[in-house]
C-alpha cells in the first residue's frame, strides 16, 4: 500500500500533517508521538523577531469549534532554526515552516532564513492569519497580494512554496488560482474563519482580541467544499484541512481533491490521533482495494442520479 | 510522559448542587501523578463540548497494597463539562490524559507549610497534604468557601495532622472574611527565621493578593494558577501566563507546562 | 418592558423572527406556536411559480449544524397569496414574505404580487440562496447586482425591503452597505454557507445537489462577528441570524448589533423554542436594568483593557 | 396536537448487539397516540447530534387501569443518536416531542390484515396489531431480518392471535428468503373477493416491492416510509416523497405530515 505523498519535489511518507500553531515547534509532542511517523510538522506562525502575542483570554469554546487569537506568540524565525531544528531533525520529522510577514519584505527574508537552515522540508506561507492587525491576511484577501507575496518568495527559495489560502473570501479557488499562477508548488487551506464570541454578561468580548478564527468540526463541511472546488480549478497538490478528527473525515477531504490532510484543533483533543487516523486510512484502504493514497484524492462522483422534477 | 486512558466512572459522590468528587479508573496516572499535577477530561461523545477541560488529580486511591488503584476529582459545575461531570453515573466512559504539567515543590522539615485554598482551589492540595504530612513537614490549610456547606474534606486534612483555618464569605463557619486575611495575621506573627512555604490555588484575585503577601514578608510561594486550556501539552498557547524574566523582560509562559505550579514572584498581574 | 422592534415603517411587537425556510409557511406550527406572539414569520422562498425543488435527501447533519438543499421547494407566490396568507392573517400573524427570483424582472413582479396582497407587512429579498443554479446568490455575491435588485424592489413595492445577505462573501458589510444606498430598509444576514458533505463508503456527496447551506450553531461565532462589522457600517436596522439557540445567543446578536433575531435550525429542534428564548430576553432585561430591547442594540464594549506585551 | 416530554429513561433492554427497547415516562403522548405515528427524540446533550431523530411509538405501556403509563421505543444502532439511544441509562433524560404524523387507517372485518415487517421496520406493527386484533380482524404479520436472532417480539404477536411468517436472510429461521417472496405467494393464493388491507414499513427496496406487489393483486396498501427528517413538523421541506397526484402530476410531499403512512400505488419509486 502507497501512501506517500508528493508535493513539489517533496514527498511525504504519509498524507498526514500536524496544522501551523496547533502542534507547538512539534517538540512539545515528542513525548506522546513519534515526530518521524508523521508525513509532516507545520511549525507555528514564524516572524523574523519573537513576538509575545495577544493577552489572555486567547480562545473559547464554541458549538463543534473553538475561537483563538493567539496573535502568533513565537521565537521567531532565527531561533526557531537555532533552538528547534535541530531536535526535530534528530526525531527525523518533516518539518515544514509557516512563514509568516507584516510586508512582503518580511515574508521574504523569513523565507530566505529558513531556506539558509538544514532541515526544512518547505515553506508554508501565512497569508490568512486572521488575528493580526498588520500583514498576513490582507495579502490572502487581495489577489494581486497573494500574487505577489507568492512570486516574491518563490524567488528567493528552492524550497516547495505552500501559500495558506483563507475561506474570508467569496471565491477561494481563484485565490489557488493566483497563487498556481505566481508559482505555488501547492496551496493549504483553510485558515480559520473570523469569528466573535460574546459575552453577554458583561457585554465584552470573550477573547481580548474581540475577533479570533474559528476552527474544528463546525467549519469542516464548508472546508471540504472548498477543496472540492479548488481541486477543479488548479493542478498543484492541496493540503486540505479545517476540523478532521478521524479517519473519516480525512477520507473526505483526500475523495474532494486534496492531496494531504492536516489535523489541528483536534490533536488538542486527542494528541494520540495520529495513528488512529492512519489506522483507519489504510483500513479504508483495504476495504475498498486501493492501493496509492494518490488514487483517492478527487475520486468524488458528482454524477446527479435524479433529475429534479421542475 | 502522559497517557491517554478511556478511564470509567467507579463512584461519582456529590458533595453539594455543584460540587461533586468523581471516581476514575485511572490507576496508571495515579500511579504517576505528582502533587499539583492534572488530568484533561472528556466527559461528553460527540464534538460539543469539544475541548478537553483541565482538572487537578485531587486524590489516589490506593489498594491494601499501597499501589494507585484509582484518581478521584473534586469538580465544581460552572458550565456543560463539570455539568456533564456531575450527572456522570458509574460506568460511563471519560477519556482522561495525564499526569500532565509541573507539580508543587516540596519542602522538608524545619520548614513549614502553609497552603491557601479558596474554593474548588483546594483540589490539589490532598495529595500535596499527604506528601507534606508524610515527610513530617508541619502543615496548616487555609481554607475559605462562600458558605460553611462547601468546606469539604475537613476530616481528611484534620487525619492527616493538619492545622486548618477557615473562613466564609457568610460567617456560617470559622472566620467571615476571605482566606486572606487570617493568612496576612498569621505572616505577621511568625519569625522571620522560621523557614516557610506558601502553596495557594484559587481565584486569580486570591492569588494575586496571596503573591502580595507572600512577597511583603519575603516568603517562597507557589500557586497553581487556573487558565483556559485548550490542550494541556504546550502545544496551543492558549494557556499563558505574563511572567517576568531574570532580565526584566515580560515574556507570555504556557502555564500549561510551565505550570500549572509558578512562583508567585515572577508572574505579573493583570 | 418595550420589546418592540423597528424596521422601516414596521414595528414588530418583539426581536424574535421565524428565519425563512426554517417554519413551513407558518401555518404548520400553528398547533404548537401562537402565531401572533412572534414578532414575525417570514414565509418559505418564493418565486411566481411553484417549484419542487431538489430530490432527497436534501439535508443531512454536520457537527453543531446542518447542511441543506432543499431547491426552494414551493407553492409560489400566488398560490401563497391566495392559500396561505388568510390564515396567517387570521392568526394575526405578522408576515414577511422571502421574495426569490431567479431574474431581476421576477424579483420585481413576486414583489409586486405581494404588495398588492393583504397582510404582508415586509419583503425579505432573497438574494443569498446557495442551493440554486440560476438567480439569488449571483445577486448577492455581486455588489452591483445587489444594488440592482434591491433598487428595482424599492421602486415596484411600499412595503419595507430588506435584503438577505449572503455570509459567503469577502466584505459582507459592503454588501450592507450597497443595499442602504439601494433604499433598503434593513438587511437580514445570514444566510447558509456554502458546504458539502461526503459519503466516504460511496465517495458520494451527501446530498442530491451536491452542495448544500450550512446552518445552526456551527456558524454562530461567524454570524455574529457579520453582525458586528455591518453594525459599524450601516444605520439601518440589521436582522441577525445563524445558529440561535437560546435567549444567550439571541442577546449575543442584539449586543453585536442586530435589532431583532431570526431563529431557524433551532426550531428544528425545539418548536417551542420561542416562549422559552423571550423570557430569556426579559429575564435578562429585568436583571441587567435595560428598559428597552434597543438600548441592548450594538451595546458591545470593545475597549482594550491591556495592551499587548509586544 | 403534538407536546414535547422532557421524559425520563425509565427502562433500556437490549435485545441484541444493536437493538434495544427504550422504555420512555412520556404518558401524555401515549394517551394520544395511534398506530403509525412517531415520535421526535432528542437523547443527547449539547449540539452534537443537532438534530432530534424519528422514531415508530413500538408500545404504548399502561398502568391496571388501562391508562397509558410510558411508551417504548424499538430502536437499530445505526449512528451517533441511536448510540445514545442504546446506551442510555435509565434516569437520564430523553426530551420527546409528539406524537406525530398520519396514522396507519385500520379495517374492520371480514377484512383481513397482513403487515409486512422488514428488520426494525417491525416498530409500527405493535400498536397496530393491538388496534387490529382487538376488532376481531384476522392479521397476519410477515417478518424478515438478517438472522433468526434479529426476530424479536414473536411471542407478543403470538399472544394477540397474529399469525406469522418468517423470513430470515441466513435461513436460521422461517423461510430463508426477503420477505416479499411468501408474501406473493399468499396474494396469488388468495381469493379476490376476500378483502385485504397491507401494511409495510422497512427498508425501501422493500417498500418497493410491496408496493408492485399489491399492486399486481389489486389490493390497497399503506406503507410507513422511513425519509431523513429534520423536524417532523412540516417546517424544513427534508422529508419528501414524490407521489402522483389525482391529476396525474407528481410532487414532493412532506412524509412527516402527509405521512409516514402514504398510500403505496401514489408513490413514486426512484
Ligand atoms: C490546571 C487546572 C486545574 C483545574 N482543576 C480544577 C479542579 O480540580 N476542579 C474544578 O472544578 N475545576 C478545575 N479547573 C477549572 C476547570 O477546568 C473549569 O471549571 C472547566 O474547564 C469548566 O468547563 P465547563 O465546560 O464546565 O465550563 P465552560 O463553559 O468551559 O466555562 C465556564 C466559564 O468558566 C471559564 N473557564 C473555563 N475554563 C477555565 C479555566 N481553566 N480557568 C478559568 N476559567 C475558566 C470560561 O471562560 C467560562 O466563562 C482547573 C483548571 C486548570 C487550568
Ligand atoms: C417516521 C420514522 C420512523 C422511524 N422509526 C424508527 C424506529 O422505530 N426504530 C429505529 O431504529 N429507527 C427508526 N427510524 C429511523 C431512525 O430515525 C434513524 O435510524 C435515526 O435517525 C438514525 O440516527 P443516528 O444519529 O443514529 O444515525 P445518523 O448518523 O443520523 O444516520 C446514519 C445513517 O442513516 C441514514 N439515515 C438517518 N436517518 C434516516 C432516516 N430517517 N431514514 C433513512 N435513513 C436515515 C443517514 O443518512 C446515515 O447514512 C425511523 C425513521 C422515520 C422517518
Ligand atoms: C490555536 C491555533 C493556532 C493557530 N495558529 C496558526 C498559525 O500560526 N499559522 C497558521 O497558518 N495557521 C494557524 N492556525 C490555523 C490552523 O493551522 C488550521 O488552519 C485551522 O485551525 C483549521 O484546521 P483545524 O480545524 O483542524 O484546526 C491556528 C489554529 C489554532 C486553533
Ligand atoms: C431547511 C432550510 C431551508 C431554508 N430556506 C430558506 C429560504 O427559503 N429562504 C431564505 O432566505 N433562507 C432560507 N434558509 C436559511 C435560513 O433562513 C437562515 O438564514 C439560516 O438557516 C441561518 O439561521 P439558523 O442557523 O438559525 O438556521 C433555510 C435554512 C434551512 C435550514
Ligand atoms: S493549554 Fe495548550 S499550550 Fe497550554
Ligand atoms: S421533517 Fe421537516 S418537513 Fe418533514
Amino acid at each position: 500500500m502507497d501512501l506517500s505523498v508528493r508535493i513539489g519535489s517533496l514527498t511525504l511518507k504519509n498524507p498526514l500533517v500536524a496544522a501551523s500553531g496547533c502542534f507547538g515547534y512539534g517538540v512539545e509532542y515528542a513525548e506522546v508521538v513519534d515526530l518521524s511517523t508523521l508525513g509532516a510538522i507545520v511549525s507555528k506562525g514564524l516572524f523574523l523577531e519573537p513576538r509575545e502575542g495577544h493577552p489572555s483570554p486567547r480562545i473559547v469554546e464554541t458549538p463543534a469549534g473553538m475561537l483563538n487569537a493567539i496573535g502568533l506568540q513565537g521565537i521567531g524565525a532565527r531561533r526557531f532554526v537555532d533552538e528547534k531544528l535541530p531536535e526535530l531533525r534528530a526525531r527525523g520529522a518533516t518539518v515544514i515552516v509557516n512563514v509568516c510577514g507584516t510586508t512582503l519584505d518580511e515574508y521574504v527574508e523569513v523565507s530566505r532564513v529558513v531556506s539558509d537552515a538544514e532541515g526544512v522540508a518547505a515553506i508554508e506561507l501565512n497569508i490568512s492569519c486572521p488575528n493580526i492587525k498588520e500583514g498576513g491576511i490582507q495579502f490572502g484577501c487581495s489577489l494581486n497580494g497573494t500574487f505577489d507575496v507568492v512570486s516574491a518568495v518563490r524567488k528567493a527559495t528552492r524550497l516547495p512554496v505552500v501559500p495558506k489560502l483563507t475561506p474570508n473570501v467569496t471565491d477561494v479557488a481563484s485565490f489557488a488560482h493566483a497563487a498556481e499562477d505566481a508559482g505555488a508548488d501547492a496551496v493549504s487551506l483553510v485558515n480559520t474563519f473570523l469569528a466573535m464570541v460574546i459575552d453577554v454578561e458583561s457585554r465584552r468580548p470573550k477573547i481580548s482580541n474581540v475577533v479570533g478564527g474559528l476552527s474544528g468540526p463546525a467549519i469542516r463541511p464548508i472546508a471540504v467544499r472548498m477543496v472540492w472546488e479548488c481541486r477543479q480549478t488548479v493542478k498543484i497538490p492541496i493540503l486540505g484541512m479545517g476540523g478532521i478528527a478521524d479517519a473519516r473525515d480525512a477520507l473526505e477531504f483526500l475523495i474532494a481533491g486534496a492531496n494531504a490532510v492536516q489535523i489541528g484543533t483536534a490533536n488538542f483533543v486527542d494528541p494520540f490521533i495520529w495513528g488512529k487516523v492512519l489506522d483507519g486510512i489504510t483500513d479504508y484502504m483495504e476495504r475498498h482495494g486501493v492501493a496509492r493514497v494518490a488514487d483517492l484524492v478527487g475520486s468524488l462522483d458528482t454524477r446527479e442520479e435524479a433529475a429534479d422534477l421542475t | 510522559m502522559p497517557i491517554d486512558v478511556p478511564a470509567r466512572v467507579l463512584a461519582n459522590r456529590r458533595l453539594s448542587d455543584d460540587y461533586n468528587v468523581l471516581t476514575l479508573d485511572a490507576p496508571a496516572i495515579g500511579a504517576a501523578a505528582q502533587p499539583g499535577q492534572f488530568v484533561m477530561l472528556k466527559p461528553g461523545t460527540g464534538a460539543d463540548p469539544l475541548l478537553r477541560r483541565p482538572f487537578s488529580i485531587f486524590e489516589v486511591l490506593r489498594d491494601d497494597r499501597g499501589a494507585a488503584a484509582a484518581i478521584t476529582i473534586l469538580s465544581k459545575r460552572i458550565g456543560p463539562s463539570t455539568r456533564l461531570i456531575f450527572d456522570a453515573v458509574p460506568g460511563r466512559r471519560v477519556d482522561c490524559l495525564g499526569p500532565l504539567g509541573r507539580p508543587f515543590t516540596s519542602v522538608a522539615p524545619p520548614s513549614g507549610a502553609w497552603m491557601i485554598a479558596g474554593g474548588v482551589g483546594l483540589a490539589p492540595f490532598a495529595t500535596l497534604a499527604e506528601a507534606l504530612t508524610s515527610r513530617g513537614v508541619p502543615t496548616t490549610l487555609f481554607y475559605g468557601a462562600r458558605r460553611g456547606g462547601e468546606l469539604f474534606y475537613l476530616d481528611f486534612f484534620r487525619a492527616l495532622g493538619v492545622e486548618l483555618i477557615l473562613t466564609t464569605e457568610d460567617g456560617s463557619v470559622g472566620e467571615r472574611s476571605r482566606v486572606v486575611a487570617p493568612l496576612e495575621r498569621r505572616l505577621a506573627e511568625r519569625s522571620a527565621s522560621a523557614p516557610l512555604m506558601l502553596y495557594a490555588c484559587g481565584p486569580e484575585p486570591m492569588l494575586a493578593a496571596v503573591a502580595r503577601a507572600s512577597a511583603r514578608y519575603g516568603r517562597p510561594c507557589q500557586i497553581s494558577v487556573e487558565r483556559i486550556m485548550g490542550c494541556g501539552l504546550g502545544g496551543c498557547y492558549s494557556c499563558v501566563v505574563p511572567m517576568r524574566a531574570d532580565d526584566g523582560a515580560v515574556h507570555h509562559v504556557r502555564s500549561c507546562i510551565a505550570g500549572p505550579v509558578l512562583a508567585a514572584d515572577r508572574v505579573v498581574w493583570g
